[in-house]
């Protein structure tokens, strides 16, 4: 059966050029970076290039990058991190209602430490207002942290602007840009911010390695006490391989965006229309502009996400949803909440993210496959047509 | 992550559908869960003639309410009341943990359909007893709401609170 | 010229059965456990497997496993995780004086914090008294953390005697068994230890994976809050190519672990012995006994380690020292100075740990090639012959 | 982690040993802190007619004494005086930053040989300055004690206390 992966926010496949570039340091180059023998040079030499390819990406220098082991921890070590090494300073941190679970928890973290928050709120597209940030700035305020791409709505939000007036306000300004880095263009300079969080496995590297870009001067503190690996800011012994790898792949991902972005766009779409088209009760979740080029989010009505995926699964397509059954903790999508969405609607979430593999003809199998899916469900569904039509977005 | 037996009856589902003039009708869950499932009844000389479903959620509570038509048709109503949720998870092979909670409701929908049916026999309205809107079981370990206790796993078993 | 490598704390190859096994995660199975289509459930299987592979080797429960991205994650979780959850209960914790950097620094952060710390004296081989432990615990301790065997002096501790004072008295007993699991026995059973470290790159494993052991009923949070992986103890996407291998190299250093013994043992005597023959004023540092199977830890007097090292290094020989120079802090072994030795002396630290492959010819090597260096270094010494013996150890 | 040219030196140091009866001597570095440099010179007419070292230390210790050794034999005293931690870098070809501190003390060295030459030629005795035994500074941002600011880059560039 030919397998359609659209579901490249979780997993997509190292590239072979950059498993490749990894293989000679499972068992040639396994030294250690922090030895002074030879052994460990010749790996220290691979970090560094590493490094800037990562820096090169997304316009740092490359003392800037601190390899993490994923997205998530660059997420909590750029909180934690900055809250820490600011305490004496102020308390409040500004963020969004729609960031991911890695932002939004380790912030309840914070809060029940004692840390005062304000959550910004999002429009029907899931949109940040910069006024609204602005207004939230306190004296106290020592950081504000939201995130660049949405990966469940695909909203991107208008980083710039907001990093302009934290830059005015001298407060620190940090982005989860785990979904945008290595798939559109990511400029730290120009985007204004101090703290950037990305993770290869995004853009076609290997799962296990992500950094956080901190700029020269910001105040941090490390999340992982040890030794002085990462100048400091990171202890353990370096995942060699894994950022190796994130270093080919962030290489390849400047390279091939742009071509990347120009494939995919069509293909998002199309299926931003064509589902819609195909289905009746159908709605598009998030900006239909301002959005990642990979990211189609619908709403279908009167049915349930994992019955769906389950389904087309069995056709060999792969997609993902923001339903309540499907999250490991049984709730459904705070972002689709946060957006006005009810409940119930946002349990007929489908989500699919596009990759530079995916084609025309994969749009052509789920606009064939999915309507008989989503008819032979709501034949069984008791809320089709009972309940009165829902606001699904804008 | 189901069963052959839970794959099966997503795919084939047995008894879907309504009954017309149904002599009880019984709804759990609502959609905020994810989980919605109603049940009709067809009753004669106390026993179950014909049972029908019709469900919103997830493959486990498909599944679930299929074979719980199953298991009830042609059984007493008393019989048909003690069938438990550890009777259908059973009778599916098991199902995996997170399901246990909200989607395993398929035996109370029962129940109340046939609640339900009493009731209008004496006479009375049936008083469905109302579903929370926002109360989800957590999947790990029943503190109430996941969205407070993000790390059910680490706030039950682990700290202990 | 042949590679000796006497350096594995520091690095190991990776087995090639455990390459093999980790190489389809690359391209073939690289999907997200998280996600629910047959993508994900592959993996998801595949992470079970090897945390069976993993509880097997320490004696745990699979359910008691977390997977870490090293050693150093592993430590900084269980020290700042536990002291977090009981907080309530009290403020104090006790460990040893020559814990590993991740231990030391993590607690120095938990100090600045505010949490009251006993720091355990040593004796001349590095060994733990119990009866210290004992003495030092107070209504309010939280936490006892003493590590099995330490990386420089292989020194191993009495961990199961001190288990049974921490259980006694109804307190959490962590141990950092990074430099032990996979290379001696470890059974956290008869241990009686509550938390354990370990990292896959001590025993053949990849880098960038490490565990912790977290005895069930045991109170304590997430370090990296975000997702619910892991039981909800550890969020970010798994590292799965990693997992996997590191279940596959437990696997193969339980049914290896006494052969691999028998080969080191006899290699280590010989080293221990004939490395002092050969050189006048060399001092064995650490435990005669009570001692890794690997760990070769001696004194040379009047020179400076890194001098030696690089000499080595051009003779092949890979080995590491303890010295000021070398560590990236510029300050000489805190595991030294706690024993006693003095600073002066600890600058002329060798540490050599062996691996699998290790052979008679390597010992032959080194006890052929380092008296030479050593007298060359001691000619240009502005110390030899001036100063007196210092007391290198017991 | 070496340039060639350090390497080179510490392989093959120059004017390694003691000058008996030498006309000053100068010695800078603590055991603790991984390096001792002791040298010695001959004057005469105010020139440097030879030098020669002991070192205890590492390899960027020993490259520094040889490289200076040759950079001072011939100079006058004067201009020996003005041989700076930079220009023994550079001639180098480079240290890496964390040996700037503690392993570059070789012109220290040779100004304390020097000094103690012209105390001697005044009849005074030459005082050498204390090296503290435990205070070495912090390889990344002059922290004065890496034991007591682990994190250097973080103490010195991020928090900026
Ligand atoms: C005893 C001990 N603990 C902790 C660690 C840290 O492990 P990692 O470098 O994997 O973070 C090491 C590393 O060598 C170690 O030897
Ligand atoms: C926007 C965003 N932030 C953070 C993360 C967490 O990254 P990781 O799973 O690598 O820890 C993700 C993962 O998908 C993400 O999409």
């Amino acid at each position: 059966m030919r397998i359609i992966n659209l579901d490249h926010v979780a997993a997509v496949p190292v590239l072979p050029e950059v498993v490749k570039e990894m293989l000679p340091y499972f068992t040639e180059k396994y030294g250690n970076p922090s030895s002074i023998h030879s052994l460990g040079e010749e790996v220290e030499e691979a970090i560094g290039e590493a490094r800037e390819r990562v820096a090169a990406l997304i316009n740092a220098d490359p003392s800037e990058i601190v390899f993490t082991s994923c997205g998530t921890e660059s997420n909590n070590f750029a909180l934690k991190g900055t809250v820490q090494a600011n305490r004496a300073r102020g308390n409040h941190i500004i963020t969004s209602s729609i960031e991911h679970f890695s932002i939004m928890h380790a912030i309840k973290t914070l809060e029940r430490q004692g840390v005062e928050v304000t959550r910004l709120p999002v429009d029907c597209y899931g949109m940040v207002d910069p006024d609204d940030v602005e207004k939230a700035i306190t004296e106290r305020t020592v950081l504000i942290s939201v995130m660049h791409g949405n990966n469940e709505i695909g909203t991107v939000q208008p980083i710039t602007e907001i990093g302009r007036i934290a830059r005015e306000h001298h407060i620190p300004f940090h982005t989860d840009a785990v979904a945008t880095a290595g798939v559109i263009p990511v400029d730290v300079k120009a985007m204004n911010v101090d703290l950037l969080s990305l993770a290869a496995n995004q853009f076609y590297g290997p799962k296990g390695v992500g950094a956080l870009f901190v700029r020269k001067g910001v105040r941090i503190e490390p999340l992982l006490d040890g030794g002085i690996q990462e100048n400091g800011l990171r202890a353990g012994t370096e995942n060699v391989m894994a950022i190796v790898g994130m270093g080919k792949a962030a290489e390849i991902a400047a390279r091939d965006m742009q071509s990347r972005i120009d494939h995919m766009l069509p293909l998002r779409d199309r299926l931003m229309k064509e589902v819609p088209a195909a289905i009746e009760d159908v709605a598009v979740v998030g900006h239909p502009t301002e959005r990642l080029p990979n990211n189609v989010s619908v709403l279908v009505r009167y049915v349930e996400g994992e019955s769906m995926l389950l389904f087309l699964d069995m056709e060999g397509i792969k997609i993902a949803s923001g339903s309540a059954c499907i999250s490991r903790s049984l709730k459904v999508s705070h972002v689709m909440l946060a957006m006005g969405i009810d409940a119930g609607a946002a349990q007929g979430s489908l989500l699919m993210t596009l990759g530079k593999d995916n084609s025309d003809q994969d749009v052509d199998d789920v606009v064939r496959v999915l309507p008989p899916i989503v008819q032979r469900l709501r034949d069984m569904s008791p809320l089709y047509k009972r309940s009165g039509k829902v606001k699904a977005s804008c | 992550m189901y069963s052959e037996i839970v794959m099966d009856h997503f795919k084939n589902p047995r008894n879907v559908g309504e009954i017309p003039n149904a002599d009880g009708i019984g709804e759990v869950g609502n959609p905020a869960c994810g989980d919605i499932m109603t049940f009709y009844i067809k009753v004669k000389d106390n026993i179950l003639e014909d049972v029908k479903f019709k469900t919103f959620g997830c493959g486990a509570a498909i599944a679930v309410s299929s074979i719980v038509t199953e298991m009830a048709i042609g059984k007493t109503l008393d019989e048909a009341m003690k069938i438990s949720h550890r009777a259908v998870i059973e009778a599916l092979n098991g199902l995996p943990k997170k399901k246990h909670h909200c989607s395993n409701l398929g035996s109370d929908a029962l129940h109340r359909a046939i609640e339900d049916y009493l009731a209008k026999q004496k006479g009375r309205a049936y008083h469905k007893p109302e579903d929370g809107p926002e109360v989800c079981n957590c999947p790990i370990c029943d503190v109430e709401d996941p969205e407070e206790a993000p790390y059910c796993a680490t706030v039950c078993d682990r700290t202990g609170t």
